[in-house]
C-alpha cells in the first residue's frame, strides 16, 4: 500500500475512533445571519430565506471552500430539520414555495464544502408564518394601465356602435390602389388580388378581404378583369361573397364572374408556383398582395416586377415587410393595413378599436416624454427627489414592483 | 427528343457514372455506427446495445461498423434534397413528389408527437395514472394521483374532435371558444406587460449622459435617436390626426426610421437564407459525396 | 346555442384568467388552464392530420389533377403515423426494460427517427434554403431604389450585408472607427432598428390588447367561422 | 438585341446558378475568415461565463431542421461553453420537431465532455405541446407538465431535478429559437414577469424584431450565422483547446460562403438598379 494513503486511512480511523466528524476535508465556516420572511403578494405558500455568505465563500478563490448552501426547514411541532433545497455558492437567497398558509416554520442554512464537508448550521432567529394576500399589489399599476387601455378600446367601440362618427385619417396607399386599377383598365390587362396565405380567422386576411371589396368595386366600375387565387377554401368563399357584393354595389351584377375567385392549394410553395405561373401567362397590370405573408412574399413581388405590373402590398408580418417595401410600388405597413380596412369598411368595432389604440399610443408617448425629461433632469441636477420620482415611474408604474 | 432533353439526359448519365466510380473507388455516403451496450438496470432482463453514429475515420475501431440502413437514409436524404432543389429549374414532378412526401410526413410527425407528449403525458397520466404507469409510462411519479378535474379537458377534446363528424360539427366551437378565450386572456396580459409597459420603460432614457469622463456625446446622441425614433414611428402609426404640417414632418421622420429598420431586416433575412443553403450544400458535399471534409471526420481515409 | 354559448365560454375563460392574474390565490388557475390548453393543442394535431387525409382522399376519389401526389401524401402520412404510434424499433428505456413501451418515441435508430432524420429533415431544410436563390433573383430584378424610402432601405441593407461579413472589416478598415461597416451595422441594429422595432412592438402590443378584448366581448367573432 | 434587352430577358435560372456557385465554391475550397466578437456577442458570453460554476441553466431549443443551418452552430457553442463552466443543463423544446436536435447537443456532451453524467449534470425534458402555454406552466410548476424526462424516468428520481420546482430556480435561460414559440415568448412569459436572466440565439429573420427587448428584458442576442461564428470565436478565445476541434467551428467556416453570397446579392442589386435607371433615362430622352 502506498504510504501516504496508508497514513490518510490511519488518520481517518483515528478521527472516527475519537468520535469526531468522519469528514476528511475541512468543514467551511457557517453562513452569517439567516433571515426568513413571508414572501409578499402570494397565496401564502412561500417564504424567502436570506443569509449572509459564509466567510469562506469568496468570489474568486484559489480553491473553492464552499460549493453550495443547503437549506433546511422544520415545521413547528416537528422533531427534525429536513432538507428542502440547495443553492450554488455566492447565492444569498432561496424561495421555499412548498409551505402551507398559516403554519410556522424554522429555517437553517448549511454551507457545503467539497467532498461533502458541512459547516455547522446557521439558524433563522424566529419562526415565520406565511400569509395569503387577496390582491397582488405588485400588479397594481399594471391593472390600472390595463383598465385605461382596455377601457378606452371598449369605450370607443361603444361610441362607434351608438352611431357617433369616428374619423380616421385617409391612408395614402389606398389612392395607389385606385391608380393601379385605372392603369390596368387602360392597358386592358387583368388585376391580380392575393389575400395572403392564412385562413379566414386571421385578422390580416380579414383586412385583406375588406380591401378586396374596394378593388372589386373599382374593377366593376371600370370594367377591368379581376383574378383572385386563394390558398384556403374558406377564404375563397369569403372573397366570392365580397366580390359579388361589390359588383352589385357598383350596379354591375351581370359582370360578376364566380370563377374569377378560385382556390388553388393549401401548400405554401404549391400555391406560389400556381400564382406565379398564372402571372407569367396572363401578365396582370396591377397586383395586390393584402394579408398575411411568409417567405412567398418575395417570390410573388419578384414575378410581379418581372411582368411589369404596378404592385401594392399590405401586411403586418414584420419579417416580410422589407421585401414588399423594396419590390412593390406601395406598401401598407403593419397597422396601416388594419386602418385601411377600418377606413373602407366603416365598421364600428374596427374604427373603435383603432381609436382605442391611439389612446394607448398617446399614453405611451406621454410616459416616454415625461420619463425622459425626468431622467435628463435627474442626471443634470442629481436631485434626490427627481431620482425617487423617476424610479417610482420606471420600477413601480412600469415595472414589477407595483403599489 | 428536344435539345434540352438531350442535354439533361447526358448530364444525368455523366452524374450517374460519376457516382458509380465514386462508389467503386473510395466509397461515399457511408454511415458508420458503434454499438454501445446499454446497461439494463433491472437484473434478469435481456440487455441490448444502442447504435451511435460515429465519424467514418474510426472505422477500424472495435464495434464500429457500417450501418446499411443509415447509409440508405443518407442517400435518400440527398435525393430528397436534390428533388427540392430541382424546383429552381422549374416546377416538376420530382419536386411535387418530394413536396407531397413532406406534407404527409410532417402531418404524421406532429400527430405522433402530440399523442405521446400531450395526450399520454398530460391527459391519460392524470386520468388513469395506475394504468399508464403499468403500461406506457413506468416512470410516472408515484405522487401522481388521479385528478378527475382532467375529465373537463377530456370533454373539451371530445368536443373538439366532433368537428370531424358530418353532423354536430358546431359543437367543436365550444372547445374552440375555450381555446380562443384562454389565448386571448393570456396574450392580453403578456403583450400589455412586455410589449407595451416594458418597452416604454426601456425607452425612458436620459437624453444627456454623463460618464466617468464627463459628458458622453455619443451615448447621449444614441439615447436621443432612440427616443426620437420611437416617438416619430408612433406618430406615423397614429390614425386620429391627418399627416399635415408638423405631424406630417414627424411621421415622415418616422417612416425613415422604419425604412432603416426594414433595411436591417432585409439584410438579416438574406444572411439567414444563405446560411440555410450553405448547410444543405455542405450536407451534399460532405455527408453524401465525401468531396470535402470540413469537420475532419474522415481524416486519413 | 350555436353562437351564443361559444361567445360566453370564450368571454368567461378569458376574463377569469385576466382577473386571476391579480389574485395570488388564483394565479395558478392560469397554469391549470394552460395545461388544458396544451392538451387541446395536441388534439389539434389530430384534427390537422384528419383534415389533410380528408382533403387528399377527396382529391384521389375525384381523380383531380395531381391525385397521384395526393396518394403519396396519404401514404407518407399513414406510414409516419403507424411507425410513430407503434414505437417501431424503439428499445425500452434502460431503467424499465420490462416495459416494452417505455422508450422515447424518437429514439436514435428507431423507424420514426429514421423518417425524421432522412425525410422530414432534408425536405424541410431544403425548402427554405431555396429562398437564397429567389432572393438573388429578386435582388437583380425587383429591388429598385425608386424613391427616398427605397433608397434608405437598400442603403441600410447594403451596410448590413457588407458589415456582417469579413468584407466589412477588410474594405472599410481605413475609415474612422464609428463609420467602419461592422461598427455601423452595430449602431444600426442597436439604435435605429431598436427604435423602429420598438415602435412596431408597442403598436403590436396595443393591437393584441384590442383584438383580445374584441374577441372576449364578442365583437370579433371571425373565429367561429362563416357557416351558420 | 441590345444589352438592356438581354438583361431584362435573362433567364433567372442563371442567377440561381450564380448564387449556388457563390455558396458552393468557398465551401469546396474551405474559405475562412478571421472573426472578432462584437460587444453584443461578448455580452452573451459573459452572461454564461460570469455565472458561478455549476449554475442551473435552462437550454430551451425551439427550432426545427429547417433552420438548423443557422442555429445549430449556436446551440453547439452554447452547450460547449456551458459544459466548460460545468453548469447544470436542463434541455427542453417547445417545437415538436426539436427533440432530435436536443439529442445532437447531448451527443456533443457525450463525445467531448465525458465527465457529464445524465441525471446529475444534465437532463433532457423533451417536448411538450402548447407553445407559450408551456412556459406559463413551467414558471410556476414544472412537474405539472414535465413529470418525466424524455426516457420516461420520473424527475423525482433524478438527482438534478428532485428539488426542481419551476424554472424560476434557473440562473439563466439560454434560448435558441427560429420563430414562434421562441425567444419572444420566453421573454414575454418567463423573463419579464419574473425578472429572469435570458440570452437568445435566433435566425436572421426574427433577430431584428428582438432588439427592442435588449438589454432590459433580454440580456443578449446572437443574431444569425455571423453572431454564431463570432460566439464560436469568443468561446475559443477563452478555451483554446477548442481550436483543435473542427466540429466546434461550423459557424466560422460558414462565413466563407456567406461573404461571397452577400457580395453577389449586393452586386445584383446594384446591377439591377443601374440598368433600371439607364433605361429610364433613355426612355425620358427619347
Amino acid at each position: 500500500m502506498d504510504k501516504s494513503i496508508f497514513l490518510t486511512v490511519l488518520a481517518a480511523g483515528l478521527f472516527s475512533w475519537g468520535g469526531a466528524s468522519p469528514v476528511l476535508a475541512q468543514s467551511p465556516r457557517p453562513p452569517g445571519e439567516v433571515r426568513a420572511a413571508d414572501f409578499p403578494n402570494d397565496a401564502g405558500d412561500a417564504v424567502r430565506v436570506e443569509w449572509e455568505l459564509s466567510p469562506d465563500d469568496q468570489p474568486q478563490p484559489a480553491e473553492r471552500l464552499v460549493v453550495a448552501y443547503e437549506i433546511l426547514r422544520r415545521e413547528a411541532g416537528e422533531e427534525a430539520f429536513t432538507r428542502i433545497g440547495e443553492e450554488t455558492y455566492q447565492t444569498r437567497s432561496f424561495k421555499d414555495d412548498g409551505c402551507t398558509p398559516g403554519a410556522s416554520y424554522f429555517y437553517q442554512v448549511v454551507a457545503l464544502g467539497p467532498d461533502g464537508a458541512r459547516s455547522p448550521a446557521a439558524a433563522a432567529g424566529s419562526p415565520v408564518t406565511p400569509v395569503m394576500q387577496y390582491f397582488d399589489f405588485s400588479q397594481f399599476w399594471f391593472g390600472v394601465i390595463l383598465l385605461i387601455v382596455g377601457g378606452s378600446v371598449i369605450y370607443f367601440i361603444q361610441l362607434a356602435r351608438s352611431g357617433r362618427e369616428l374619423k380616421v385619417r385617409p391612408i395614402a396607399g389606398l389612392e395607389a390602389v385606385d391608380e393601379a386599377v385605372g392603369r390596368a383598365t387602360e392597358m386592358g390587362r387583368p388585376c391580380l388580388y392575393v389575400p395572403g396565405i392564412l385562413d379566414i380567422n386571421d385578422m390580416q386576411t380579414l383586412a385583406g378581404v375588406t380591401v378586396l371589396s374596394r378593388v372589386a368595386g373599382l374593377t366593376a366600375e371600370f370594367d377591368a378583369r379581376l383574378d383572385v387565387p386563394t390558398c384556403r377554401s374558406l377564404v375563397m368563399t369569403a372573397c366570392r361573397e365580397t366580390v359579388e357584393a361589390a359588383y352589385l354595389g357598383a350596379g354591375r351584377p351581370d359582370a360578376f364572374n364566380e370563377d374569377s375567385v378560385y382556390y388553388l392549394t393549401d401548400e405554401q410553395f404549391g400555391y406560389v408556383a400556381g400564382v406565379t405561373g398564372k402571372m407569367l401567362r396572363e401578365r396582370p397590370a396591377a397586383c395586390f398582395y393584402m394579408g398575411a405573408f411568409f417567405a412567398e412574399s418575395l417570390i410573388l413581388a419578384e414575378t410581379g416586377n418581372a411582368v411589369g405590373a404596378i404592385q401594392v402590398a399590405g401586411t403586418a408580418m414584420p419579417s416580410q415587410l422589407p421585401f414588399f417595401v423594396a419590390a412593390c410600388d406601395y406598401t401598407l405597413i403593419g397597422e396601416e393595413l388594419f386602418a385601411a380596412s377600418a377606413y373602407l369598411s366603416g365598421e364600428s368595432h374596427q374604427l373603435g378599436s383603432l381609436k382605442g389604440q391611439d389612446v394607448g399610443k398617446v399614453l405611451g408617448g406621454t410616459l416616454v416624454v415625461v420619463g425622459c425629461l425626468l431622467s435628463t433632469a435627474a442626471v443634470l441636477t442629481d436631485a434626490a427627489l427627481l431620482n425617487q420620482v423617476l424610479s417610482y415611474l420606471t420600477d413601480h408604474v412600469l415595472g414589477n414592483q407595483g403599489w | 427528343m428536344s435539345r434540352s432533353g438531350w442535354i439533361w439526359t447526358a448530364l444525368m448519365v455523366v452524374a450517374g457514372i460519376y457516382l458509380l466510380v465514386r462508389l467503386a473507388t473510395g466509397g461515399m455516403g457511408l454511415v458508420y455506427v458503434q454499438d454501445q451496450p446499454v446497461e439494463v438496470q433491472e437484473p434478469g432482463q435481456e440487455s441490448w446495445s444502442r447504435a451511435v453514429g460515429v465519424d467514418p475515420k474510426r472505422q477500424g475501431e472495435a464495434g464500429v461498423r457500417v450501418s446499411w440502413s443509415r447509409t440508405v437514409g443518407t442517400w435518400l436524404a440527398a435525393l430528397f434534397t436534390l428533388c427540392i432543389l430541382s424546383f429552381l429549374y422549374g416546377d416538376n414532378p420530382l419536386y411535387k413528389l418530394a413536396e407531397a412526401v413532406f406534407v404527409g410526413v410532417s402531418a404524421g410527425y406532429w400527430m405522433v408527437v402530440g399523442f405521446w407528449t400531450g395526450i399520454v403525458q398530460n391527459l391519460f397520466s392524470k386520468l388513469a395514472p395506475d394504468l399508464i404507469r403499468s403500461s406506457l409510462l413506468p416512470g410516472l411519479p408515484e405522487s401522481q394521483d388521479q385528478e378527475l378535474i382532467y375529465l373537463f379537458p377530456l370533454l373539451l377534446s371530445v368536443l373538439m374532435l366532433m368537428r370531424l363528424s358530418p353532423v354536430g360539427g358546431w359543437i367543436s366551437r365550444w372547445a374552440l371558444a375555450f381555446f380562443i378565450g384562454a389565448t386571448a386572456g393570456i396574450r392580453l396580459l403578456g403583450y400589455l406587460q412586455s410589449d407595451f409597459l416594458r418597452q416604454i420603460q426601456s425607452t425612458i432614457l436620459p437624453l444627456v449622459v454623463v460618464g466617468s469622463q464627463g459628458f458622453d456625446f455619443s451615448a447621449s446622441l444614441q439615447n436621443l435617436t432612440i427616443v426620437v425614433g420611437v416617438l416619430s414611428c408612433l406618430t406615423y402609426f397614429f390614425f386620429s390626426i391627418e399627416h399635415k404640417g408638423v405631424v406630417g414632418g414627424v411621421s415622415r421622420l418616422g417612416i425613415w426610421f422604419l425604412m432603416i429598420t426594414f433595411g436591417a431586416g432585409f439584410g438579416y433575412t438574406v444572411m439567414g437564407r444563405i446560411a440555410l443553403m450553405a448547410q444543405r450544400l455542405e450536407f451534399l458535399a460532405d455527408d453524401w459525396l465525401w468531396v470535402i471534409d470540413p469537420a475532419s471526420r474522415r481524416l486519413g481515409m | 346555442m350555436k353562437r351564443t354559448l361559444p361567445l360566453l365560454i370564450a368571454a368567461v375563460t378569458g376574463f377569469v384568467l385576466i382577473g386571476a392574474h391579480f389574485v395570488p390565490y388564483t394565479q395558478s388557475w392560469g397554469e391549470e388552464a394552460m395545461i388544458w390548453f396544451d392538451i387541446l393543442a395536441a388534439i389539434a394535431f389530430i384534427l390537422g392530420g384528419a383534415n389533410l387525409v380528408r382533403l387528399n382522399l377527396q382529391k384521389i376519389s375525384d381523380r383531380r389533377a395531381g391525385w397521384g401526389y395526393a396518394a403519396v401524401t396519404v401514404i407518407a402520412f399513414f406510414l409516419t403515423l403507424v411507425v410513430g404510434m407503434a414505437k417501431m424499433g424503439v428499445h425500452p428505456s434502460a431503467q424499465f426494460p420490462q416495459f416494452a413501451w417505455s422508450g422515447d418515441y424518437v429514439q436514435e435508430g428507431s423507424s420514426f427517427w429514421f423518417i425524421y432524420q432522412y425525410a422530414f429533415y432534408p425536405l424541410g431544410a431544403t425548402m427554405f434554403a431555396l429562398l437564397a436563390c429567389f432572393i438573388a433573383s429578386a435582388a437583380f430584378r425587383a429591388f429598385r431604389a425608386k424613391n427616398t424610402e427605397a433608397i434608405i432601405l437598400l442603403s441600410t441593407a447594403f451596410i448590413v450585408l457588407v458589415g456582417r461579413t469579413y468584407a466589412g472589416t477588410a474594405l472599410t478598415g481605413w475609415m474612422p472607427e464609428a463609420l467602419q461597416f461592422d461598427n455601423l451595422t452595430g449602431t444600426i441594429m442597436n439604435v435605429f432598428n431598436l427604435a423602429g422595432n420598438r415602435a412596431i412592438t408597442i403598436g403590436i402590443g396595443l393591437g393584441v390588447v384590442s383584438l383580445s378584448l374584441k374577441i372576449l366581448l364578442g365583437v370579433d367573432r371571425s373565429y367561429l367561422g362563416t357557416e351558420e | 438585341m441590345n444589352l438592356t434587352e438581354f438583361f431584362r430577358n435573362l433567364d433567372r435560372r442563371w442567377i440561381f446558378l450564380l448564387m449556388l456557385l457563390s455558396i458552393l465554391i468557398p465551401l469546396l475550397f474551405g474559405l475562412r475568415f478571421p472573426e472578432s466578437p462584437s460587444p453584443m456577442v461578448l455580452n452573451v458570453r459573459s452572461a454564461i461565463e460570469e455565472l458561478p460554476e455549476g449554475s442551473d441553466v435552462l437550454m430551451a431549443w425551439d427550432f426545427d431542421p429547417a433552420s438548423r443551418g443557422e442555429l445549430s452552430p449556436m446551440a453547439a457553442a452554447f452547450v460547449r461553453h456551458c459544459a466548460y463552466k460545468k453548469h447544470k443543463l436542463y434541455f427542453l423544446t417547445l417545437w415538436a420537431t426539436g427533440g432530435p436536435l436536443i439529442q445532437e447537443s447531448i451527443d456533443i456532451l457525450n463525445r467531448e465532455f465525458p465527465g457529464y453524467e445524465y441525471g446529475r449534470d444534465y437532463v433532457n425534458l423533451g417536448f411538450r405541446p402548447g407553445g407559450e402555454g408551456v412556459i406559463k406552466v413551467v414558471v410556476g410548476d414544472l412537474k405539472k407538465l414535465f413529470a418525466n424526462d424524455v426516457d420516461g424516468t420520473s424527475l423525482d428520481e433524478l438527482a438534478l431535478t428532485r428539488n426542481l420546482k419551476n424554472i424560476r430556480q434557473m440562473d439563466l435561460i439560454v434560448n435558441v429559437s427560429a420563430g414562434y414559440p421562441g425567444t419572444k415568448e420566453w421573454v414575454l412569459y418567463a423573463a419579464t414577469p419574473y425578472d429572469l436572466e435570458i440570452v437568445g440565439g435566433t435566425t436572421g429573420v426574427s433577430a431584428p424584431s428582438l432588439y427592442p427587448y435588449i438589454p432590459g428584458q433580454l440580456t443578449g442576442l446572437l443574431a444569425a450565422i455571423k453572431a454564431a461564428a463570432e460566439y464560436e470565436q469568443a468561446v475559443i478565445d477563452l478555451y483554446p483547446a477548442l481550436m483543435e476541434n473542427d466540429t466546434a467551428q461550423e459557424g466560422l467556416r460558414r462565413m466563407g460562403p456567406q461573404l461571397l453570397a452577400h457580395m453577389l446579392v449586393i452586386l445584383l442589386i446594384v446591377a439591377g438598379n443601374v440598368i433600371y435607371f439607364w433605361e429610364r433615362r433613355k426612355g425620358v430622352a427619347s
